[in-house]
């Protein structure tokens, strides 16, 4: 039987990839991918138990982080567009004017 | 004005805002107005305190205690600080030294820095520092004593600073800042001990508890138990009591404030600020708040024997070793200062073996000569064009008469010299330590330890006084030495009169003629009972000279100590006094050139045996390697740790943001790891 | 489930509304200025700013004196109206109208005059308001949100400056990456509670006897979460950078009102929803003050740049916070109001300390750096003498008001049995003297090197500011009892 | 739908969210990364589905796949910025990223998966499994209900059934069962009572009634045959306990009743006081409770109650009260001892579920219609804000993207 925990497993799973893909990648744009995919697992999981327990709230949750997750790719995108026109790169490891 | 204490600090604040807001307005010739103004606070401060002292004296002996509770200042809970001011006849007396002499470092400044840049600035710094030396003094609870203990600092370092087109100025301004937040942090521990313990700062209440050993609740045992079996039977550290812990760290805050072994090392440094600064603060009021907080709570200190042997050791420790140190010096201000850490070494040694009144006293007898001696070096130095090196002065005497007699009557009372003011005061520490309840071989020991420094600053201020108005002129071509004016010579006058009469307020026991012991009588009920608890300790060991006996022996100490400042004396005219007339007297007498070679031979014999080696030990070891190598070094190497540790820690922002996730991870991971897996 | 018969029951009343007046004067001020700034001329930003300083002076009024005492809720618990929300409104209030007054003539020497800047300045408030009120966790989430997404927007809102949009993309980048760990905390926390209400989980963990592992995974994640917003190491990295990169009002705002607002739900969360899994938290926070307080402290040594060592320290003063928190765990009353005593300090000091390196420091001209201000105290006096109050106060030095900001923490810890917790602190405290001393040394004792151009000080609205925040720390300094008072009013009727 | 089938569906969209997620982190073409993300929102948009999720499935489709989606692709096309130089690069970061990729997988994935290891997707605790119930508190003498609902023990729909459940009373470990009667013949609910005697002996296991002293606990464990899983029942003995109902609906009145043999303290009728709170608004009123008769211990009264949302004054004798308050009533007896009605709280306006609403509500769980019944009731206010946040964010990314500030005002 598929029971909640798969739901669960298969959420912190993604959730890992998407934490090692903020991890590993330097391009921002990939990176910020990474993070969209964090927030997804996260979002099974708010379905897994709205459906566990029975209780609509998980999702309406859902609703308002798809939304929040919209409003930080729209700042984000245009901040990179910005650095990209400043420095002609989309890398973020060659973003460390400030350090130490 | 019984009602009106808090006002005694608070019009010197009214020249700071004065001299703050209101400085830069004036020009070279309207800004004496700031400096009249400020001299004035302080005239008008001094006599209402001399008014209030009087209305003290008139209260009968046991209750001499105003207290103005001015505004209820923290209140958190069940604990509660009124911003409270208390006169009792300890801080009466100090209020009095740090007025009157503050009132006369005042107008010497009028002259001193009439040709200075930052005048008004100047004055603003020193009525706050005179509202925050009275706050210290008058507070009625640690909390607002801890608040003037951090404001003195503060203004010492904007003083120390203030010339600050010297680098080693702005350098000293920070040794002294910083040396003293490592005493402060032992103020704060012992405040919180205190409170965690009495569940009080107010210094009457602890008084008081201590007192009827009243009943107390302290969180970290959790039931009621009589205050002094708390006290004594908590073991916070290595075993040792919590009352000595307190009086340690108490103490440890006193070292800092009164530049005591091992957090002296700023004093000497602090000679870069103004002269009358080191006057006022580094000689005469600020650095006594340390003796001024050990006597405040001498209670507390009674309490713990083991504590009171260590502020005797260590002020006695500190009494001989920078006389060693002063006499290897040749800036006029730095043996002063190193002087001035010898003698408040002196109260040290007295709070340690339980005479708190007698610190008190040198306390105040050396406010007088000590203020008098630096605002003496500071009429030279002015006189001489900003020279401080005594081997490019001599033969002063005559240039600048006023100067030279009144320093020389400082010189005397320092020295202890019978009839001036220190000799009182001195030779009743030396007593007092010789019969000290805390033990016949200590006392014995700490007497000898006291009256060799003793000797060596009779030594090194006639050293002093010869080198700087003896002999012939070793100046500079184009200097041309002037007596100061008025303003300046007026209140050396005033302070050489203290330094002759100050001392016979307090005579001691066996001093022959002309008895008066009115000094102790008046602060007799403030120590009456660590005293008591004292007395009672030395019961339990007992080593008790009959009265007739002990009159008999103190009157022979106190000849002998007379001899060895004689003695030391001696010793600097024959090596200091007009020494380069026997040159003169070589070349004219040719025949016994062979004589006075001999004679010279002795003295380089003597020289090379005992001064030289002894210079070479105290100026290369004890100056250079235990001053600045040992000590500065570890303050040095403390502050290079941390900032190293702070290096390698900062290198861990490598400024790319993959890297900050990284961390962030791992301490999630770390976080889930010790928390969720391993807890529960 | 519900049923349409069920809304009458959910849907607000006019009481709720009105318990939200200062966010929707908040929001009708930020409509307002939006649609002004299309009237105005392109240049004309003063106005604006005024008109934003009024809109938060009417916020705060209205949450000090006309809500004050309330003990309510509003929108079916999802706010919690009552006098630490109130409070904390109050503060924010406080905050911004520094932020903009100091702001007011920076953005035009900076040339990033636009009236969208205080829109989005009070949308941030918006936010931390949100956050102060929160009773239940998607009003927490979306309050954090609303606030991080103005500051990533005002972080980077100088886009000239290439520093400026590093600071917003390394707070973006890290700041969505943490709100990740927030919500998959939120998710566990509903899973195993069945409840977004911090009071309905507060009852169910307490109730529930023993933590389920889940559980308490969910709250460890939700704190991690919040101790990124209010910068607590390990989770500080982001704050050096983007404060420094910042424009250096944005920025002290950030380290002052923003972080006062992660402390408030950071606070309030615990207190309410968390008090079942108190050992843990405890034991988790101890460790995380110490570690905080070291590497602020640390890092701070050795730096050569104002605004950066500021950054550090801001840091460090987080650590101190934490112990309050930590004390009022354990039910030391004294602990919660230190944390409010210590946030008004805060916001007060540092936004003055921000203040004049606002107004001192020209952009480009490496100008925040500890030697350019060598000398200051003789060329500009009273922004010296106002800086050296900040930053004596943020030693902690008496009779200031960050003395007895950490006064009371301290004495609170010890009083909770954390003694050594409360050596730490001291100790970090006196290390602390050493870089803030720097600053002071260098301004009144140090020869200028190679003259400066400051051609361009900021005067009357940063100097207003300034002057007010000084004026604060003074005050807090003398009567410290009022504003405890204050702050013990502000929890008996809250938490 | 056929159990198997869901199952092949299920492990079916789990491996291809998981791979396409790793899709998403290890192309090094950026474009590829992206459309692997959409490719696990699709798989994800199905599991929402599965769950019973409907409108966010798509929402999911809509929003993510769609407009932010989109969104990204621009940014790549716009900065060029598909094959970025230097990812080839093997790094310690990349190792370690890695590392803790896996470690945070095990540490939180394997947490989770025991804890909820078993249970089923479906929502379960308020439908099926039995459900133990008791009186939370009695004085001693005094009989506490005890309740169970459980489809599974309904064995035979025509008659009333019994089931037996062991008590034992704590500290003395004395044991009684006691049956249980099903209050119809097909209702799956069985009633039973729990007598005590106001007794400090230990008394014997099995002779019908506890001997309890205040301060003693009576609990049973009654296991759940399908699951294998305990349910637990607790009844704690106390000097004074005090009852209120579950939930009461607005303008009725609520009735509460506190049982204390002190505060019998004369043959006559006496009576207590008791202060009811409504906890969020804050409002109090004490109410006077009367003794039922003389010398029973047990007192009655009654608060009226009015539906309202301004709270009303205190002690005003009407407490003001809307749908989702918290009332607590709160007995405090002379000694000091306080006792709050811990789990007897009330819910206004909600009545109690029907157990048979269940099986509609199962069909209406997750269809638009609920969803937007919670948006725009109960999480209207977040709604709105949510609106602002996206304001912000929009003008935000419109003034950083603009090409050209205005010149600086040098």
């Amino acid at each position: 039987m598929i029971g909640v925990s798969h739901y669960l497993a298969l959420s912190a799973i993604l959730f890992s990839i998407g934490v090692a893909g903020v991890l590993t990648r330097r391009n921002a744009l990939i990176i910020f991918m990474s993070i969209e995919l964090m927030l997804n697992a996260v979002n099974l999981s708010f379905i897994a138990f709205s459906r566990h327990l029975g209780d609509v709230d998980g999702q309406v949750f859902v609703l308002f982080v798809m939304a929040v997750a919209a409003a930080e790719v729209a700042v984000g995108l245009a901040i990179i567009i910005s650095i990209y026109r400043k420095r002609g790169t989309a890398n973020i490891d060659k973003v460390n004017i400030m350090k130490w | 004005m019984k009602q009106y204490i808090w006002l005694i600090p608070l019009i010197p604040l009214l020249g700071v805002i004065f001299n703050g807001l209101f400085g830069r307005a004036f020009d070279k010739s309207t800004r004496s107005v700031g400096g009249l103004f400020a001299c004035g606070t302080v005239l008008a401060s001094f006599l209402m305190s001399l008014k209030a002292v009087v209305e003290l004296s008139q209260m009968p002996e046991g209750a001499r205690l105003i207290v103005n509770r001015v505004f209820p200042w923290i209140v958190a809970g069940n604990f509660e600080v009124w911003f409270s001011v208390a006169l009792d006849p300890l801080s009466a007396v100090m209020i009095l030294v740090v007025t009157g002499v503050g009132f006369l470092i005042h107008v010497y400044s009028l002259g001193y820095m009439s040709h200075d840049e930052g005048y008004t600035r100047f004055f603003a710094y020193l009525n706050l520092f005179m509202f925050s030396m009275l706050t210290l003094v008058l507070a009625d609870s640690f909390l607002l004593l801890f608040v003037g203990w951090e404001l003195v600092g503060l203004c010492s370092y904007l003083l120390i600073g203030f010339w600050l087109h010297k680098d080693s100025a702005a350098n000293a301004g920070k040794k002294a800042f910083i040396v003293n937040r490592v005493g402060d942090f032992g103020v704060l521990c012992a405040m919180f001990a205190i409170f965690g313990v009495f569940g009080t700062l107010d210094f009457q209440k602890i008084i008081a508890m201590v007192e009827h050993n009243a009943t107390v609740t302290p969180w970290f045992l959790g039931k009621a138990l009589p205050v002094l079996d708390v006290l004594h039977t908590a073991t916070p550290l290595f075993g040792i009591t919590l009352i000595t812990v307190i009086c340690l760290a108490l103490f440890l805050g006193a070292t800092g404030k009164s530049a005591q072994i091992p957090l002296y090392v700023w004093l000497p440094d602090a000679m870069e600020g103004p002269t009358p600064v080191s006057a006022l603060i580094h000689a005469a009021t600020m650095v006594t708040a340390g003796v001024y907080m050990v006597c405040r709570t001498s209670v507390l200190f009674a309490l713990a024997p083991q504590a009171l042997m260590v502020v005797a050791i260590v002020g006695c420790a500190t009494a001989i070793f920078s006389a060693t140190i002063g006499v290897a010096q040749y800036d006029i201000k730095r043996v002063l200062a190193y002087s001035t850490v010898s003698q408040l070494g002196f109260m040290f040694l007295a709070c340690g073996v339980g005479a708190y009144a007698v610190a008190v006293f040198h306390l105040a007898t050396h406010a007088f000569f000590k203020a008098l001696l630096f605002l003496g070096s500071g009429s030279v130095i002015h006189g001489m064009h900003e020279e401080q090196d005594m081997r490019h002065m001599g033969g002063l005497a005559g240039k600048m008469k006023i100067t030279f007699a009144t320093m020389l009557i400082g010189t005397l009372a320092i020295a202890g010299i019978p009839f001036f003011a220190g000799f009182f005061s001195k030779d009743e520490i030396l007593w007092k330590a010789f019969s000290t309840p805390l033990g016949e071989q200590f006392g014995r020991t700490l007497w000898m330890v006291g009256t060799a420094a003793a000797f060596l600053t009779a030594f090194y201020m006639f050293r002093l006084i010869y080198m700087t108005f003896s002999g012939k002129p070793r100046w500079h071509e184009h200097t041309h030495p002037h007596e100061s004016p008025l303003s300046m010579t007026g209140p050396l006058m005033i302070l050489a009169l203290f330094s002759i009469i100050g001392g016979w307020i307090g005579t001691p026991p066996a001093w022959p003629v002309w008895q008066n012991h009115s000094f102790y009588e008046w602060l007799h009920p403030m120590f009456s009972q660590a005293e008591h608890i004292l007395t009672t300790m030395s019961l339990a060991h007992p080593h008790h000279i009959d009265h007739h006996a002990a009159h008999a022996l103190e009157t022979q100490l106190m000849w002998g100590s007379v001899v060895v400042a004689l003695a030391g004396i001696a010793i600097a005219t024959v090596f200091y006094f007009r020494t380069n007339r026997h040159e003169a007297v070589r070349r004219i007498l040719a025949p016994v050139h062979f004589v006075l070679n001999r004679k010279y031979f002795v003295d380089e014999i003597y020289t090379w045996t005992i001064v030289e080696p002894g210079k070479w030990f105290s100026s290369l070891f004890l100056w250079k390697i235990a001053d600045a190598g040992i000590i500065d070094g570890f303050v040095n190497a403390l502050a290079g740790l941390t900032g190293a540790v702070g290096g390698v820690v900062r290198r861990i922002q490598t400024g790319v943001v993959l890297n900050y996730a990284l961390v962030f991870v791992l301490g999630v991971i770390a976080i889930l790891y010790f928390v969720v897996w391993s807890g529960v | 489930m519900p049923s349409l018969s069920d809304i009458q029951f959910y849907l607000p009343v006019s009481m709720d509304f009105v318990m939200i007046i200062p966010q929707l004067a908040i929001l009708a001020f930020m409509l307002g200025i939006l649609l002004l700034d299309l009237l105005f001329s392109d240049d004309e930003t003063r106005s604006t700013a005024a008109i934003a300083v009024l809109g938060l002076a009417c916020a705060g009024f209205y949450s000090l004196r006309v809500l004050w005492g309330s003990s309510s809720y509003a929108f079916n618990h999802l706010l919690l109206i009552d006098n630490y929300g109130l409070f904390f409104n109050a503060l924010f209030c406080g905050g911004a109208i520094l932020a903009v007054l100091i702001s007011a003539r920076y953005i035009e020497r900076e040339g990033m005059a636009l009236g969208e800047y205080y829109v989005i300045l009070l949308g941030a408030v918006l936010g931390m308001m949100i956050m102060a009120s929160a009773g239940s966790l998607i009003t927490v989430f979306v309050g954090i949100e609303t606030l991080s997404i103005s500051l990533y927007a005002l972080a980077g809102f100088n886009r000239e400056k290439p520093v400026s949009g590093e600071a917003a993309i390394k707070y973006l980048l890290l700041g969505s990456f943490a709100t990740g760990f927030l919500l998959y905390g939120i998710a566990l926390i509903y899973g195993t509670t069945g409840s977004f209400d911090i009071i309905t989980i507060g009852d169910h963990i307490k109730a529930h006897g023993g933590p389920d592992k889940v559980m308490l995974l969910g709250a460890v994640l939700i704190l991690i979460g919040f101790s990124f917003k209010a910068s607590l190491a390990p989770f500080h990295m982001w704050a050096p950078d983007v404060y420094q990169g910042a424009p250096t009002p944005i920025a002290g705002f950030m380290s002052t009102a923003a972080k006062a607002a992660a402390f408030a739900v950071l606070f309030r969360v615990l207190s309410i929803a968390m008090p079942g899994l108190h050992k843990h938290w405890h034991a988790l926070l101890y460790v995380i003050a110490i570690i905080t307080m070291i590497i602020g402290n640390l890092s701070a040594l050795g730096q050569g740049n104002i605004k950066r060592m500021l950054a550090y320290s801001s840091i460090a003063h987080a650590g101190y916070l934490v112990i309050a928190i930590l004390a009022a765990g354990r039910g030391e009353a004294l602990g919660a109001q230190s944390i409010l005593f210590y946030l008004i300090a805060y916001t007060l000091m540092n936004m003055g300390a921000f203040g004049v390196l606002s107004a001192l420091a020209r952009r480009n001209q490496n100008n925040e750096t500890v030697d350019s201000f060598a000398g200051i105290g003789y060329r500009h006096p009273a922004y010296a003498a106002a800086m050296t109050l900040f930053l004596v106060s943020l030693a902690g030095v008496p009779p200031t008001a960050g003395f007895f900001g950490k006064f009371y923490i301290f004495l609170s810890a010890v009083r909770a049995d954390m003694i050594p917790l409360a050596i730490i602190g001291v100790l970090n405290a006196v290390v602390s003297v050493f870089y803030y001393l720097r600053v002071v040394v260098a301004m009144y004792m140090q020869e200028p090197g190679e003259e400066i151009e400051r051609d361009k000080i900021l005067w009357w609205p940063a100097a207003l500011a300034i002057g007010i925040s000084a004026a604060g720390i003074i005050a807090m300094g003398l009567l410290p009892g009022r504003f405890i008072n204050l702050a013990a009013s502000a929890i008996l009727s809250g938490i | 739908m056929d159990i198997s089938l869901m199952q092949i569906i299920f492990w079916a969209l789990a491996a291809c969210a998981v791979v396409a997620a790793l899709g998403v982190v290890l192309s090094r073409n950026a474009i590829y990364s992206a459309l692997c993300l959409v490719g696990t929102m699709f798989c994800l948009a199905g599991l929402f589905v599965l769950l019973n999720a409907q409108f966010l499935a798509a929402a999911q489709v809509i929003v993510y796949a769609g407009a932010v989606m989109v969104l990204f692709l621009f940014a790549i096309m716009l900065l060029q910025a598909g094959q970025a130089p230097g990812e080839e690069r093997f790094t310690v970061q990349a190792l370690l990223g890695w590392l803790f990729g896996i470690i945070l997988a095990v540490q939180i994935g394997a947490l989770v998966f025991v804890a909820f290891k078993g249970q089923s997707a479906a929502h379960t605790s308020k439908t099926g499994g039995p459900v133990l119930s008791a009186s939370q508190a009695i004085v001693p003498g005094a009989s506490a209900t005890v309740t169970l609902k459980d489809s599974y023990k309904n064995a035979d729909s025509k008659v009333k059934d019994t089931v037996e459940i062991e008590f034992i009373a704590g500290p003395t470990n004395e044991a009684e069962t006691i049956t249980l009667t099903e209050t119809g013949p097909d209702t799956a609910v069985f009633a039973g009572t729990a007598a005590t005697l106001a007794d400090a002996l230990p008394g014997k296991p099995e002779d019908g009634a506890f001997h309890v002293q205040p301060g003693y606990k009576i609990t049973a464990n009654y296991e759940d045959t399908r699951t294998g899983n305990y349910r637990t029942a607790v009844i704690r003995v106390r000097d004074h306990v005090i009852e209120m109902p579950a939930a009461v609906t607005p303008d009725a009145d609520l009735n509460v009743s506190v049982s204390s043999h002190a505060a019998n303290t004369g043959p006559a009728a006496d009576t207590v006081k008791i202060v009811v709170t409504n906890k969020p608004s804050g409002e109090r009123e004490a109410v006077v409770l009367t003794e039922t008769g003389p010398a029973t211990g047990v007192f009655t009264g009654a608060l009226k109650t009015k539906h309202g949302t301004v709270p009303g004054r205190n002690n005003d004798g009407v407490m003001i009260a809307r749908g989702g308050d918290t009332l607590t009533a709160l007995y405090q007896p002379g000694d000091g001892d306080k006792i709050e009605a811990a789990l007897t709280d009330g819910e206004l306006g909600e009545d109690e579920q029907i157990p048979e609403a269940a099986a509609s509500a199962e069909v209406a769980f997750g269809n638009t219609e609920s969803v937007a019944l919670a948006l725009f009731a109960k999480y209207l206010y977040p709604f709105e804000a949510i609106a602002v946040l996206l304001l912000i964010a929009m003008i935000g990314a419109v003034l950083i993207a603009k090409k050209k500030l205005k010149k600086a005002n040098d």
